[in-house]
């Protein structure tokens, strides 16, 4: 692997820059390999890498329709934290944002990790309830949070109104000094020439169209657009199309898919230090190293692969944002763009074995995978490698829609009195 | 009635009497009959009778605003059809809004077409005002009854004044 | 912002709507086993393709109803009412 | 005429009418029509912006919307707005413009020794360094890159101007108002359908408003437009939308107008608003969105006097603007030839036409020849001289076999460019039409669509006025159901360009330092582009997201297709094969505040008031937001804090009596033949047997088995039930009622019908309460005896109609008087005057938590959280052993749902009973616990009771009704963890005597 540093930077400039290899191999698919990944965002060229740096299988495909990194982790709002209320969700999470602290190191590859602080914004006081148990709830999994006076939050955020005449006050806040944002498309690039170097082979514009299973109900292998694969293991990290490859072995998920939207305003001189998060008024943003604002909508209501959704639901997120920071609103909208995310009804994911032998998944995550990239990689390797979960992901299974033990962040921030 | 914006004009309704019927074809039929008109009005239209105005806001319920202060008869007519009548004067308060611009103004907080064409007079429908759930009736050419749930009224009057003050602005004809 | 055409009130934005996940899940009874109960629950096609979908007309005539919409375009292709079968449109796209 | 490159008599500007601006301090005069690029055009001023990474000094190399150089700050205080197109912003008079990205002046940019380090500063440099030593990105590199990034400066106070949305409805949209869209509109129009035909700009006409050559039916250009207009403006079924772009097409048909309505006034009224949203849904819509010239790659082609040919053209017609004296122009298309005419035409010496053709002909290449301007076919322009202007080209010939021999540079002080035109795709794109190749044209052209849209004129491809003309007829006709349509005739039109040339231009030696621009505003130079693809950057979008090519503010408009046509060639692949990336809405960018609307400050959400907000607010109540209401907290005295002030409150209910505004709670009137079996089917709990006036608590699950809401339900007759549901979760119950009742059994004759806000409720509680009510009743008997716990009856208070119910949230006597809203106010006064006496007081919702959590009542959202059966909030009593089915059963059988160490609703007692527990808290067995670690529970409830004169609590603790005694520690986040010990959650009264009284 060509060493990326200022030095070899300074030198490839004296070769006119004609000395960059690809970043990661081209390759034609060998017919069989010992491990195939379903999917080549971040998570799935992730555990490509942790299989083959940690747990030696190099024998590795990750299979891509598309292009790289083209789905959900070309489409989100690159927010990093760990502040889950219950324990499983924050020592997953957790397990991630260790792993991002030092991702740019052991991948020779800034991912741009900025962990600029991240605000949960309190307009009621069932919010402040919420997310005080927040607070102490991850200090005792040894997480940090820390709660802030309305003073203190416009403090560490001066362009947030903390007046106490808007419609929604700031109440206070709860403040994860340690969360922040990362380039997305570092990371999958980063896992991707990773993990190619180890010997792992990136297959783009691949599209898997049926999984084959021998008499026992085993995985053999999969057939793709380019040809048959075999595989004695395969995980399926495939987000939106999670559903949609899973059902070629059989398997319903209990999954629904719904557009997600976000947006980035025209590029801007410094004036958001941090990420701001507001569930009560649905707003949600930060500004990238770029300048641009960078801003998450709600999901749309409904089923859709289309990866778009409908003007209101971005507008209502800047009618939230106008009034948390109206002097943002002659700010403007320079591109919006949807994606699918895979929603579970306890809106916590799925990272687990399947009941097909040999058949594994790493699915659910919602409105939130970019920021578990790493974690989930780490963990879906170790469980596609051992056939078994590690104790962090060992109570995400699929069974526990069957037999009631859900993980539900949703409802534990829901609002009633 | 208060001048919102130049030729139209925001009023209160004053209190009134209102019902919600809600029954398979047989209730509503003999809701009709009780108010005097010889079919309950087809979805989506409001009719009137010697017993006042039936709103036909769903395919099994009808907003019946009685003629009168009581509405013994209605009961009695219903006596013998499963149906659950119930009071909601109270939950609403209403609004007339009346002018050239008024159809206008809603189009600035409602997705609905409100050409004559497609929103003819006495047609009625629940829909959203912005954020607030809303019937909008037709009684006009150029007059709407608009019904909130009393604790929205405030802020859909805020609305419909903050679409007025920008409405003269444009010209929008079609 | 979808056009949905409510079988009562006819073509409406989808504002006024609330959505209701998959259709034609019928609830069963209280003594199933926990793999039926499970699949009642949770478990979802996920169509990529034409999906049978509920909505309810909720800021309008208040109705629960069906409809075929192509997840990959967003297409309608058929509003029917609660309780009847879903309509044949094929895989139209 | 102000301004040295002024042409008098030309351009349609109102010289009569002479504004005055300030471009960073310095006055510029220029006239009415005037955008803030033409008017310092006008001044011979190219120079107007710094680029985003290099800080490169930089001119307009455009004149509309797809500018991606001169951009500019406008307007001071609340009305500064950053990274305004100069090509687009109209002048008025007493306008602020300033420049961008630089420091410490535009002439002079600290920031563009960047170009410098150009050779290390390759596409993605900083996914490659920055990483050592680690800890130096966030607190060295990061924040360098920040401020070294960004264009403007981001607006720091509050913007004063107001925005407006409206919703329309038509059977044609019209996006684009050229030749191709008025066409449309007119046959649209005249067909009799509602149209709606909307163009970005100040005035219609597209690029018939700089075609002073072409004639329609004998006219010229503008003569025509001007028909055309007015005979769309008389007819009744259009309307007619300028400096209105069409940026977002939605699903189904639902395309948003951006319309701007005072920006380019200097007083505005003060009603109108900045702009307004159009929310468009069309039946039918008809794209006429036109194409855009392409830039040209070489050497130095972002020197500020380069620009696009088209552009020059618009600023020499529209605004009466030669932007130069001598011009070469380099073209690979015949539009360009016209150019150069009208610029000679109007004085401007044309030093060189390079054709990158090796054969230009035809009549308009003649006319140019003739004129006696030099055409240089088979040139190329290797590179172009100068820094803050561009001062000369070197044109250099290319060979037969496409080497480049050497040139010879020719002085000039513009240089215009045309690389032929590029379809503007965005709208198709984004009504996610197919894109096909065009090999004839070399260009992308719209495929088939899923939304009902038809693309007209240039934006498809047809490029002859005769024929665009024809085109947005057919269309207009096709979107409206028409038959016929009228008919134009052009004479003295230009052939369409043939050519047209996208990539880098050949040129001599490999020209390693050279930089010859794709993206303006990102720096992306075409060696950025081959690098990407070196280095395994394959797919469009990965060269796009790896270089930043595209993603600027003009989003693409002028470099996707040369981007395209580099990778294209590197690959050996065709474009077809390459794709393009996708087209992000919006077209162009759209301010924040007018999505925003009409939702702004007090009218941002709806503020739903109880019926007693304004004689709470009388009293000087403290509030607090709940969902959408906004609900009395405590009512605090003078000198009083809130633990005083609640304190007080509730002492006078357990002492006296309290009254307290309880309207918002939810309530579902619940009637029909099949009322109580619905009940059966909906609650945990039986109700068949529930008799008449009489109430019972009830409890709602979801089908997983978790509490969803709760509330008292009393029968008011055999199929009539009053439900009251928490004030949250009034809107789910309901939907939720009606899901089962009408998906699941829609055979039960039931209906439902919300009632919350036809009944305030006025909660009257504490031992005297019966006392201050029984006289206002108008003849009901109330007595214990008569009217015991958990009753209801009808009646009446005063002559107002009421529904008394006997229940209680405080563990005391108490009714909550149920009376029509809008007579509320009055029974509520009738109440406190006859509960003066009795010492009575209103309490808030402060108070009425810490009295319910004396009784240990849960509050569904504070006990519990969306995970928590009945039996773990201690209302396992409540859930029917017998009925066969209801909504949560199946669930609540589920071994899990019944495991022994689940969370279990508890109190929690404090050693020290004047240490309050914070509401979070987590519950773990010692008293040292090192983290990371496991929580035995949490506190849910916190408060001190002035009835008990300690603190209490309630928690959720794993197995906890098995643990009453047991010790347990909540550590604080600073100091040593409080001991605590578990109890039972009802801490007053246990015996319920005093609820009995």
């Amino acid at each position: 692997m060509q060493k990326f540093s200022a030095f070899s930077l300074a030198r490839q400039a004296m070769g006119r820059h004609l000395g960059w290899r690809p970043q990661w191999r081209s390759v034609v698919p060998k017919p069989s390999y010992d491990i195939i990944i379903v999917g080549g965002g971040g998570h799935g060229l992730g555990a490509a890498y942790y299989l083959a740096k940690q747990h030696g299988l190099c024998n590795i495909a990750v299979v891509e329709r598309g292009w790289l990194a083209g789905g959900n982790t070309a489409r989100n709002t690159t927010i990093i934290r760990s502040n889950y209320l219950f324990e499983q969700s924050s020592s997953y999470y957790e397990h991630a944002l260790k792993l991002w602290e030092g991702l740019s190191e052991e991948l020779n590859y800034n991912v741009m990790f900025s962990q600029r602080g991240c605000l949960m914004v309190a307009h009621t006081v069932h919010d402040v309830q919420v997310f005080k148990r927040h607070v102490y709830a991850n200090r005792l999994n040894g997480i940090d949070n820390e709660w802030l006076t309305p003073e203190e939050t416009k403090a560490f955020c001066p362009p947030l109104n903390i007046s106490p005449n808007i419609r929604y006050p700031v109440l206070g806040a709860a403040l994860q000094r340690r969360a922040g944002t990362a380039r997305h498309d570092a990371v999958a690039w980063g896992f991707a020439r990773a993990a190619s170097d180890l010997g792992v082979d990136i297959i783009e514009n691949c599209e898997v169209t049926g999984i084959d299973r021998d008499p026992s109900g085993k995985v053999t292998g999969v057939q793709t657009t380019r040809g048959p694969i075999r595989a004695g293991k395969i995980g399926v990290s495939a987000a939106g199309h999670s559903s949609v490859v899973l059902a070629m072995a059989g398997i319903r998920l209990p999954l629904q898919v719904n557009p997600l939207q976000a947006l980035v305003s025209e590029p801007v001189k410094p004036a958001f230090p941090c990420v701001v998060m507001s569930n009560t008024i649905h707003a949600y943003i930060s500004q990238s190293d770029k300048g641009e604002m960078v801003i998450g909508a709600g999901t749309d209501s409904y089923v859709s692969y289309t990866q778009r959704g409908g003007l209101h639901i971005p507008a209502h997120t800047l009618e939230a944002i106008c009034e948390l920071v109206p002097d943002f609103r002659r700010l403007r909208m320079l591109r919006s763009w949807g994606g699918i995310t895979d929603n579970t009804p306890d809106r916590s994911p799925i990272t687990a074995k399947t009941s097909v032998p040999g058949l594994y998944v790493n699915c659910g995550w919602g409105t939130g995978g970019f920021k578990a990239t790493p974690g989930a990689a780490n963990l879906f390797a170790w469980t596609i490698a051992r056939d078994e979960p590690h104790p962090i992901n060992a109570p995400f299974t699929i069974e526990r829609f069957r037999d009631g033990t859900l993980i539900d962040e949703a409802a534990a921030a829901a609002v009633a009195h | 009635m208060i001048e919102i914006a130049e030729g139209c004009a925001l009023a209160g309704l004053p209190p009134m009497v209102r019902l919600v019927l809600q029954g398979r074809a047989a209730a509503l039929e003999a809701a009709a009959a009780s108010l005097g008109l010889e079919a309950p009005p087809p979805m989506l239209r409001a009719v009137s009778g010697a017993g006042g105005t039936a709103l036909r806001l769903g395919p099994f319920e009808l907003l019946v605003l009685p003629a009168s202060e009581g509405w013994a008869g209605l009961d009695a007519a219903l006596a013998t059809v499963p149906h659950s009548l119930v009071e909601v004067s109270d939950r609403n308060v209403g609004f007339v809004l009346e002018g050239a611009r008024a159809a206008d103004i809603l189009a600035g907080l409602c997705p609905l077409d409100f050409a004559l064409s497609s929103f003819p007079v006495g047609m009625v429908t629940r829909t959203l005002l912005d954020k607030a759930g809303a019937m909008i009736w037709r009684t006009g050419a150029q007059a709407f009854h608009i019904e909130v749930w009393r604790s929205f009224g405030p802020y859909v009057e805020g609305q419909l004044r903050e679409v007025a003050r920008g409405i003269s602005f444009s010209l929008l004809a079609v | 912002m979808l056009l949905i055409d409510c079988p009562y009130c006819g073509p409406r934005a989808e504002i006024e709507f609330a959505y209701g996940g998959e259709a034609h899940i019928a609830r069963p009874a209280a003594d199933v086993s926990e793999e039926e109960w499970e699949a009642f629950l949770y478990l979802r096609d996920n169509t990529k393709g034409v999906l049978a979908e509920r909505w309810r007309h909720a800021h309008g005539c208040g109705r629960f109803f069906n409809a075929l919409r192509d997840t990959r375009t967003d297409r309608f292709h058929a509003f029917y009412e609660i309780g009847t079968p879903r309509p044949d449109v094929g895989d139209a796209a | 005429m102000s301004g040295a490159f002024r042409l008098a008599g030309r351009g349609r500007i109102d010289t009569a009418r002479p504004v005055v601006f300030r471009f960073d301090g310095r006055m510029v005069r220029g006239y009415a029509g005037d955008t803030v690029a033409s008017a310092l055009l006008a001044e011979g001023r190219h120079l107007m912006g710094r680029s985003f990474k290099y800080h490169r000094p930089r001119g307009p190399v455009s004149a509309g919307s797809d500018e991606p150089n001169a951009l500019v700050g406008v307007g001071e205080g609340g009305r500064y707005t950053p990274n305004l197109r100069a090509t687009q912003v109209e002048i008025h008079d007493g306008m602020v413009v300033v420049s961008q990205n630089r420091a410490p002046s535009l002439r002079f940019d600290i920031g563009a020794l960047n170009t410098l380090a150009a050779p290390v500063l390759p596409a993605g440099f900083y996914y490659k360094t920055f990483m050592w030593p680690r800890g130096f990105w966030d607190k060295v590199y990061e924040p360098l890159i920040r401020r070294a990034a960004g264009l403007g400066r981001a607006p720091t106070a509050p913007d004063p101007d107001h925005y407006a949305l409206h919703y329309a409805h038509c059977d044609v949209l019209v996006a684009g108002g050229g030749p191709a869209g008025l066409a449309a509109a007119l046959a649209a129009g005249q067909a009799g359908a509602r149209v709606i035909l909307c163009d970005e700009n100040v005035e219609f006409g597209g690029s018939l408003l700089v075609d002073t050559h072409s004639l329609i039916d004998g006219l010229p250009g503008m003569t025509w437009v001007a028909r055309i207009v007015a005979e769309l403006e008389r007819l009744p079924n259009v309307q007619l939308l300028t400096r209105c772009s069409a940026f977002n097409y939605g699903p189904h048909n639902m395309v948003a107008l951006n319309q701007r309505l005072s920006d380019h006034l200097a007083a505005p009224p003060a009603d109108m608003p900045r702009e307004r949203i159009w929310q468009v849904r069309a039946r039918d819509v008809v794209l006429a969105a036109g194409a855009l010239e392409r830039v040209l790659v070489f050497e130095g082609n972002d020197r500020p006097g380069i620009m696009l040919a088209s552009a020059a053209r618009t600023y020499l017609h529209r605004y009466g603007v030669a932007c130069g004296r001598k011009a070469v122009v380099v073209t690979a298309d015949d539009a360009a030839y016209r150019v150069a005419l009208d610029l000679a035409e109007a004085g401007v010496k044309i030093a060189a036409i390079a054709d990158l053709r090796p054969t230009p002909g035809g009549p308009v290449v003649e006319a140019v020849q003739s004129r006696g301007i030099a055409v240089l076919p088979a040139t190329t322009i290797q590179r172009a001289h100068g820094h803050l202007r561009v001062t000369g080209a070197e044109l250099a010939p290319i060979g037969a076999d496409g080497t480049v021999g050497r040139g010879r540079t020719i002085a000039c002080d513009l240089v215009l460019m045309s690389g032929g035109f590029t379809p503007s795709l965005h709208l198709h794109s984004q009504a996610r039409g197919a894109l096909r190749f065009d090999d004839a044209l070399g260009v992308y052209v719209p495929g088939e669509s899923v939304e009902r849209v038809r693309s007209a004129g240039s934006c498809r491809g047809i490029f002859a006025l005769d024929e665009v003309l024809r085109d947005g007829v057919v269309a207009g006709l096709a979107a409206a159901g028409g038959e016929t349509g009228p008919v134009w005739t052009v004479t003295r039109q230009d052939a369409p360009g043939a050519g047209g040339f996208a990539g880098a231009l050949p040129r001599r030696g490999p020209g390693h330092l050279a930089l010859a621009f794709v993206d303006f505003q990102n720096d992306v130079t075409a060696k950025d582009v081959k690098l990407a693809v070196r280095e395994g950057f394959r797919s469009i979008e990965h060269v796009k997201r790896y270089t930043t090519t595209g993603m600027a503010t003009d989003q693409g408009k002028g470099s996707n297709v040369n981007a395209l046509a580099i990778v294209s060639d590197v690959l050996g692949r065709t474009p077809q094969e390459v794709g393009l990336t996708t087209y992000r809405p919006p077209y162009t960018p759209v301010t924040f505040g007018a999505f925003a609307g009409h939702a702004r400050g007090d009218q941002f959400d709806p503020l739903r008031l109880p019926p007693m907000d304004a004689w709470a607010r009388a009293q000087g109540v403290v509030f607090e937001d709940v969902g959408l209401w906004r609900r009395a907290r405590y009512f605090p005295r003078a000198g009083e804090d809130m633990a005083a002030a609640v304190a007080r409150e509730c002492r006078a209910v357990r002492g006296a009596a309290g009254i307290f505004d309880a309207s918002t709670l939810g309530k579902i009137e619940v009637v029909g033949p099949d009322a109580a079996e619905f009940m059966n089917r909906f609650y945990v709990n039986a109700w068949t047997k529930l008799s008449i006036g009489k109430c019972r608590y009830g409890l709602v699950c979801r089908d997983s088995g978790f509490v969803y809401d709760d509330g008292v339900v009393g029968r008011i007759a055999t199929d009539r039930f009053h439900v009251t549901t928490t004030t949250g979760g009034a809107a789910g119950v309901l939907n939720m009622m009606e899901d089962y009742l009408q998906t699941e059994w829609p055979d039960l004759d039931v209906w439902l019908t919300s009632i919350t806000e036809q009944w305030a409720v006025i909660a009257l509680q504490g031992p005297r309460a019966r006392d201050i009510l029984a006289p206002l009743v108008d003849g009901l008997d109330i007595s214990a005896g008569a009217m015991p716990h958990m009753t209801l009856r009808e009646g009446s208070i005063g002559g107002v109609p009421m529904r008394l119910f006997r229940v209680s949230f405080t563990g005391e006597l108490g009714y909550e008087i149920n009376v029509p809203s809008r007579q509320a106010q009055a029974v509520w006064d009738r109440v406190w005057q006859a509960g003066a006496v009795f010492g009575l007081m209103p309490y808030g919702t402060e108070a009425m938590h810490v009295l319910r959590a004396e009784k240990g009542y849960l509050i569904v959202g504070q006990e519990t959280d969306g995970t928590m059966t009945p039996g773990d909030v201690g209302c396992g009593w409540a859930v029917s052993k017998v009925k066969p089915d209801f909504v949560g059963k199946r669930a609540l059988a589920l071994p899990a749902m019944n495991a022994p160490d689940r969370l279990q609703m508890v109190g929690v007692l404090t050693d020290d009973p004047q240490e309050v527990l914070e509401e979070g808290m987590q519950l773990v067995t010692a008293a040292e616990t090192p983290v990371p670690a496991s929580a035995e529970g949490h506190v849910t409830s916190s408060y001190f009771s002035p009835a008990l004169g300690r603190s209490i609590a309630i928690a959720m603790v794993k197995g906890g009704r098995s643990r009453m005694g047991a010790a347990l520690y909540a550590p604080r986040l600073e100091g040593p963890a409080l001991k605590v010990t578990l109890v039972d959650p009802v801490f007053y009264d246990p015996e319920g005597a005093r609820l009995n009284d």
